[in-house]
This record gives C-alpha cells, structure tokens and sequence, in this order.
C-alpha cells in the first residue's frame, strides 16, 4: 500500500541537531513532511562539529570496512555538488614512513581502486615537493581524492535549506520525556531553555537523532540501541603545516591524520569507550601521543603551539563489550523501535560519520517513508543546499 | 547602560560627495601647516612671545598674516565641527536628528567665521 | 572535564542569565563554584556546569578548537573564544555573552543582525583549493590574510566602540569580507562590493581604534582590511571622477 | 570537591565593560589603538572647548591695551600657564596622532598603526616637554 502523503503533512519529530538530524529535517522537508528538529544546544554542538573536517574519499577504510569506504566515495561526491564551495579539494596523502607501511601499501592501494577511490602512486620526492613539511624519511606516498571541510558550516547548511523549507528548529530545547502510551511514542515534552516553558510537542514520529546520546534517550522509551560512546581526542596546533590531508600508510591507529583547518592543523585521534557522553575528559597522555604520533609524519609538529585539545565521542554501533572502539564499524544503521522493542512511532538513527551525514538522512527518511507507506523519492542527492550563513541571517 | 542593540539598516544611498573623513584629513592636514605656523609665527618669532597689545596688533597688521589668521579660523573651524559632527553621529541617533546636527553645525560654523572676521575688523579698528 | 586531585582548584564562575525581553539594565548573575585544572577552558567550565549543576544553562559551542566561533564570549570583561581562553586563576571570574548583539538567552547572542551584513558584503568564500599543482611550497598561505580565517564569531562586532553606540554600522567583520572579495575575486567583479561598502556607515564608519584586530582570534586583521577597503574606494572615485561620462 | 551553585539571580551593578556612549571613554580592556580612539576623542573635545574659549578671549582686544594686558598678567601666573601646556600637550597629542589617523585610514600605510601611535606620542611628549620648559622660563 502506498499513498502520497495527506493534506495534513506527516509530522516528524527529531531530537538531535547534529549533521544527521539536520541532514534528515532537509531530507524530510523535501519529501514533504512536516518537521520540528529540538536540540538542547545550539546545532553541531555534539559530536559533529568536533569532527576533524575530513571530507573522506574512503581510503582510510579501504581494506578493513569496504562498505564504509565504498559509502563515503559515493558521499565524497554527492556532497561536493550538493554543498559547493564547502570544501577545500586538497586531496590527501597517505605517507608510508616505516618498512612495514611499505609493505602494507599494495594491499591498501589495491582496496583503495576496488572500493572506486582513485588513488595514485606518488614518489618521496613528489611528495616533499607537495607538501615539503612532511617527514623526510617518508618512503613513497598515495595520493587519494580527500578533502577538508569546516565541521560545523557544512553541515549547517542543511538546517539552512531545511529552515528555508518550513522545517523549525529549535535549538536551546531539552528534551525532558519521550510521550509514550501503550508502547506508542506521539511526540516529546520538552523544555524551553531561553524562556523556561514547558511544552508538549506532538508528533506522528520521533526520531532519535542524538548520535552518542542515543542510548540515554532510547530508555525513555524503555527502547534500546547498542551505542558505545566511543571519545577520541583531537589537537589542533598553530600553523598550516599541510595543504593536503596527511594519513599515516598503515591500519588506522593513533594520531594518524593531520587535517588542515584555516590556520590550525589538526592532529587525530584516539579512541576509547565511555559510558556518558557528556564527560568524556581529555586525557594528556592522548595529547603526547597526537604529538607524538602527528611529528612522525610531519615533524614540525612536534614543537607547534597547542591551539587546543579536545574530545569527540564517536556513536558507534556494537557490543557493550568493546574496550577501545577501534573495532567497531563506521556504518550507520537505522532502528524501527517497533521491530527491536515492539515501540510505535519511534526510530533511532545513528553511527556513521559526518562524511556521510546525507547518507544516512536518506536511509532513514527511506524508512520512514516505508512506515508510513508513503511514496515520496529522495531529493537531497541533488538539490543543491543554501549557504551556512542562510540558517542565521534573516 | 548598557544599549540594547536595534536592527541595522543597510548603509545609506551610496558614496556621498566627499566622505566626511576625508573632509576631515584634508582639514587636519591643512591644520598641521597653519596652527604650526600660527604657534612659531606668535609664540618664537615674535621675542616677546606676542603676549601684549602692542606687538599683538602690529602682527595683525601684516596682510600675510591676516590671509593665515583667516585661513587657520576657517579651517580650524570646519575641522572642529565636523569632529563633533562624528563625535554626534556615533549616538545612533535617528537619520532626521542627524540632519538637523548637520544643519545647526552649518549653522554654528558659519556664525563662527563670521564673528572670528568681524572681531578680526573690530580689533584693528579700535587699534 | 575529569579533574585529577593532584592539580584541582575551585574556580567561582559568575554567570550572566539574562534572557531575551528582560529589562536591559536588570542584569542577572548566578555564581558557580567548579573544579578546574590547569588546562581547563571556560568552555570546559561551562559545559561541567551545565552537567552537574544546572542544565538550563545555555551557551553555544560546536568545535571546541577555535574553528567554528560559536563561543565568543567575555570573560571578566574582555572578548575571547571560550574554547581556548583557561579559567583565569584568581578566586572569581565573570562571564557574559558578546556586546553589541541581541541575547537571547544567558551566554547566547542572536547572530542573525551579524549574519545580514554579512551576507551583503559577499557571501565568505571557502577557496576550492589551497593546493598549487606542483609547487614545492604552498605560496601565500603565510603571506596572504586570509579571510577565510574569519570564523564569524562576532568578536569584533562586540569590541568595537563605534558598533558599541550606533547598530548601524556594518561592523568589522562584513567589511573584511568585502575586503576579502576585492582582494581575491577570482572571477567576481568586485566593483559593486566596493561600492556598496563605500560608504559612510560602511568603510568610512570605522574611527581606528583597532580593536577588531587586537581581539580577532583567528588573525584576520579586519581594521586593515576596512582602511584597504578605503584606498579601493577612493581610488574607484578618483578613476569615476576623470573618466568623462562614467556613472557612479 | 564538588562543584556547586553558590547563589542565584545575583543583580550586579553593570557589566564588566561599558557599553554606549560611555563606552567610548572606558579604558578597561582596551589595547593600543583603543588607547588613540579615546585620547583622540577626549582632546578633540577638549580643543573644540578651548577653541570657542579663545575666540572669546580675543575680543578683549577690541576693548583696547589696558583690559589686554591685564588680562596677559594673569595669563603669565603659573597655573594659566599649566593650563598652557595641558594645551600645548592636547594639540600635539591630537595632531601627531591625527597625522597616524590619516595615513592609516586612507589605506596608504594601513598596518603600521600601533608603530605609528607609539612615534606619535614619543614625539609629542618630547615637544611637549621643550614647550613646557620654555613656557616656565618665560623664554
């Protein structure tokens, strides 16, 4: 059974103003639903905007995480036509330093071409004319389509686009309790911070769109989601020490990225596990290690002025087993809480990473549609998204 | 107290005849040449510092003189006013107010330099 | 933010709360004493604050490295990025939203007045690539000051006396970036963006008291631009002025 | 070590920087150049007052030398002539600085203004001090 949807628009609550709950009030709007987006925050302020601002051709998951890799090439693309101007096109390099990078880099490049990234062999002396801040002692390098952008902006201009579109977004709202009765969420009861007003906001779904905060919001509606808050800690320092993103040539580790961002370099990252998002701590020795880890491939780091240190956690779906979270996928996944947990009118969406914030906007709005037997295509692949500034200026 | 900011209009019409600041360096440069002269002329040339009436007088007698004093008197107070018209102008008052500053300054100005001339006539007349 | 015990102090943080609509000159503080470590930010602060003690209290954040401007703020009456200004040490330090923009709520200013001018004065532009094929090194990234760097944080906006008085000034930030334009149109005409910034509320407005500059923390130097900004214009008038029947 | 909320919806006097028209004249958390803007504006005031205040003076001439010089005795007494180089002081100040204001803000030197402000009143405490010493001395 599929209709179009009725005159009185579908209503879809989204708790979470991240880039996926921005993503997907843009991708909702355009597929005409009614949408109200709360955060309790300003927008980006969870995890996205933390991010490191690489635009991912995939590479770095090329051979352990296919389907990741092949998803963010796809995204890479998409993003660079729906969001241009977005994007610094600086591709990345990833440096093999060590004898055992060297002999990892055929398996890598291989992965790379099969997952549809276009990856090119570069020589040490090509590669210290591209970038001569690198490690002398680099040993070859792989030239691969990344790019760089600005972790909030991005993002932004979907909730731009999807305010244009007649969808409200309210930041500054606390969520304080999901409304469910007889195993049905009809919407949330909310908080207005800048005013202290209580409301009720009734919907026909809600969606969990907090990303590591999933979880503390899923038992609200005694729902669950395997979200392992996983934190990584990132370092930006003073000075442009690179155009291109620079990957260590090797499984992903520690301090294995240097992103340039305007005048900052920004150096990831570690990974760990933690129960509450909301504190997560920068510890130190995550910071040595960046330092450390950053000057193997770019020395001047080593001595660069510490802009600042901060921790990101990551929404990882997996077992609350794991320990570090570097063994848990990248992918996202959407949960209909009526399959998991027998609940109505409640879906999670999470994982993933900002690369493919659109991605997974469109698996979820599928869903969604799919629920409701709505028949309404995804447009977001190609409707080209207002400037960040738009979501501010009146 | 604080001011509660107002939305923000877009900037005026467009470039106006001469940007008052530039009216106002070239007033100030001018300025530097005359209240520089105005000062060593009455204050290092003259051995008595042009202090009592006598020496006073027969400097305003000299018609280079009396071109500088008037320049300076004019300049000076073009210069003068239009700081204050800046000064004035950062209030935020409303565009009508700003006009009527303009116009009492216009008003202030000229009255200025034309008692500044007369006084200059009824000093060496009574001499 | 986990303190360990060997290097904690207590920190008083005194906290403006006021809301949109209230009284402007009722101002409201509540005082907070947290935990702090040598490394601990006035954002880290806040956000231990807002998880311990009072989540009601709103500011924003987004980046935590100075890159998204969403923090600016002052702190004991002088404007920074919460992110990257430490907790000073002495026993109480007052924190307050930016000045010459609209709050909304406690820390939180509405930016939509910043953002208009913004926009007027050409849209910021990212740069495609940084990248010169080949180059051994990557020219005029030092030399150049970039107004990309601007992080539309609206710092500026609020050091500057003359936007302290008078919103209709367009303020630093939008004339840096129309300076930006001039300075780098690739391919955009940059004659209408010094049109529209000639003028007396625009680039002839600023009275140089360069506390734009001084306070950018992203080195975007905006007074430079605006007296750059200035020479453009005046120099487009001069060619207007002797070039027979050309039109302003 | 607990955090705490010490106390709720404290009034305080104002903010810790002046805002408006008053924040013109604040000097709290001001750099260099926000150090020129208020001299700047501070003696302009002052000379625009001094200005009409000599004009004023001036027209004792016309009531003949004995009002004049009477008048020049007390002007030689020395707190006129303190008063003499609080204005010989402003007029360098606003001047030497004007020269920076016009350089800078017609774009002809347009980075070099905390140099510019800091020769400015090197220069002018150093005239300053001369005119001063003469100014005691009588010549």
């Amino acid at each position: 059974m599929t209709t179009t949807l009725p005159r009185q628009p579908f209503h879809v609550a989204i708790v979470g103003g991240g880039g996926t709950g921005g993503a997907l009030a843009h991708d909702l709007i355009l597929r005409g639903f009614r949408v109200t987006l709360v955060e309790r925050g300003e927008v980006t302020s969870g995890t996205t905007g933390r991010h490191h601002g690489l635009l991912h051709s995939g590479a770095r998951y090329a051979v352990k995480d296919r389907e990741s890799a092949v998803e963010c090439i796809e995204e890479r693309e998409i993003l660079g036509r729906v969001c241009p101007g977005s994007f610094e096109e600086n591709d990345g390099l990833f440096v093999a330093i060590t004898d055992e990078d060297v002999a990892y880099e055929p398996l890598f490049f291989e992965s790379c071409l099969a997952s549809g990234i276009p990856a090119r062999r570069v020589s040490r002396e090509e590669a210290l004319r591209l970038e001569p801040n690198l490690n002398p002692g680099l040993k070859m390098a792989v030239q691969v389509p990344d790019a760089t952008m600005d972790a909030m902006r991005m993002p932004l201009r979907f909730f731009a686009s999807a305010k244009a579109g007649g969808a409200t977004i309210r930041p500054w709202t606390l969520v304080t309790e999901l409304l469910v009765a007889d195993r049905l969420v009809s919407g949330v009861r909310v908080r207005d911070l800048t005013n202290g007003v209580e409301e009720e906001i009734r919907a026909d779904l809600v969606v969990n769109a907090t990303g590591p905060w999933a979880e503390q919001l899923a038992v609200m509606a005694d729902c669950d989601v395997p979200i392992r808050p996983s934190p990584g800690v990132l370092l930006a320092v003073r000075g442009r020490w690179c155009n291109m993103v620079v990957n260590r040539l090797h499984p992903s580790g520690d301090g294995d990225i240097v992103v340039p961002q305007r005048g900052l370099s920004v150096v990831g990252t570690s990974s760990w596990v933690v129960e509450d998002p909301d504190d997560l701590g920068v510890p130190e020795d995550h910071v040595e290690r960046m330092y450390a880890e950053g000057a193997k491939m770019i020395p001047g780091i080593r001595t660069a002025e510490r802009r600042a240190a901060w921790s990101a956690a990551r929404p990882l779906i997996g077992s609350k087993d794991a320990e570090s979270g570097r063994e848990l996928s990248r992918t996202f996944k959407c949960f209909d809480h009526r399959e998991t947990d027998g609940v109505e009118g409640f879906v999670t969406i999470s994982g993933g990473k900002g690369t493919t914030l659109r991605a997974m906007a469109e698996a979820t709005a599928d869903m969604i549609c799919r629920k409701v037997g709505v028949e309404a295509p995804c447009r977001t692949r190609e409707v080209v998204t207002l400037p960040h500034t738009a979501y501010y200026a009146a | 107290m604080a001011t509660e900011p107002r939305p923000v209009d877009r900037p005026g019409a467009g470039p106006r005849m001469v940007p008052s600041f530039v009216g106002q360096v070239i007033s100030g440069a001018a300025l530097l040449v005359l209240l520089t002269a105005h000062m060593i002329a009455q204050h290092f040339i003259v051995p008595s510092g042009l202090r009592f009436y006598e020496d006073v007088i027969a400097w305003l007698r000299d018609p280079v003189m009396i071109v500088v004093e008037v320049a300076f008197l004019v300049f000076v107070t073009y210069h003068a006013l239009l700081g204050v018209r800046a000064i004035l102008f950062d209030f935020g008052f409303s565009e009508r107010t700003e006009r009527r500053i303009t116009l009492v300054l216009w008003v202030v100005g000229i009255a200025t330099i034309v008692y500044g001339v007369t006084l200059f006539a009824a000093i060496l007349n009574a001499a | 933010m986990t303190v360990t015990a060997a290097d904690a102090r207590t920190t008083r943080l005194v906290v403006s709360r006021r809301k949109e609509g209230d009284d402007p000159g009722a101002l409201r503080y509540d005082t907070f004493d947290v935990a702090v470590g040598p490394r601990t930010t006035i954002l880290d602060a806040l956000v231990a604050i807002r998880r311990e003690l009072d989540p009601t209290l709103t500011f924003r954040h987004s980046c935590f490295h100075a890159s998204c401007g969403t923090c600016g703020m002052r702190v004991d009456g002088r404007e920074g990025l919460a992110c990257v200004t430490p907790v000073p040490t002495g026993d109480e330090v007052v924190v307050e939203p930016l000045g010459n923009l609209p709050v909304v709520s406690d820390l939180v200013v509405d930016m939509d007045v910043f953002y208009d001018d913004f926009d007027d004065a050409g849209r910021p532009l990212v740069r495609s690539s940084e990248k010169i094929p080949g180059a051994a090194k990557a020219e005029g990234i030092d030399q150049l000051e970039r107004y990309e760097d601007c992080i539309e944080c609206g710092i500026c906006l609020s050091v500057c006396p003359v936007a302290g008085s008078d919103p209709r000034y367009v303020g630093p930030a939008a004339l840096a970036a129309a300076w930006r334009v001039v300075e780098e149109p690739r391919g955009l005409d940059p004659g209408p963006v010094v049109r529209l910034m000639d003028d007396e509320q625009a680039a002839w407005r600023c009275h140089l008291a360069w506390e734009c500059t001084e306070a950018c923390p992203s080195g975007v130097d905006p007074a430079a631009a605006i007296m750059r900004l200035r020479r453009s214009a005046a120099a487009a008038r001069a060619r207007r002025l002797f070039s027979f029947g050309g039109t302003r | 070590m607990a955090s705490t909320i010490v106390e709720r919806g404290r009034p305080a006097a104002g903010p810790a920087r002046r805002r408006g028209v008053l924040g013109w004249f604040d000097p709290r958390g001001r750099r260099l150049g926000g150090l020129a803007f208020i001299l700047n504006r501070l003696t302009g005031i002052g000379l625009v007052a001094y200005l009409y205040l000599h004009l004023l003076i001036l027209s004792m001439l016309v009531q003949g030398p004995d009002a004049w010089d009477d008048f020049v005795d007390v002007a030689l007494s020395p707190p006129f002539l303190a008063l003499d180089v609080l204005l010989l002081t402003g007029m360098l100040v606003h001047g030497l600085n004007g020269i920076r204001v016009g350089l800078v803000g017609l774009g002809l030197v347009a980075s070099r203004q905390k140099a510019l402000f800091i020769a400015a009143l090197v220069i002018a405490a150093f005239v300053a001090l001369v005119g001063a010493l003469r100014i005691f001395a009588g010549e």
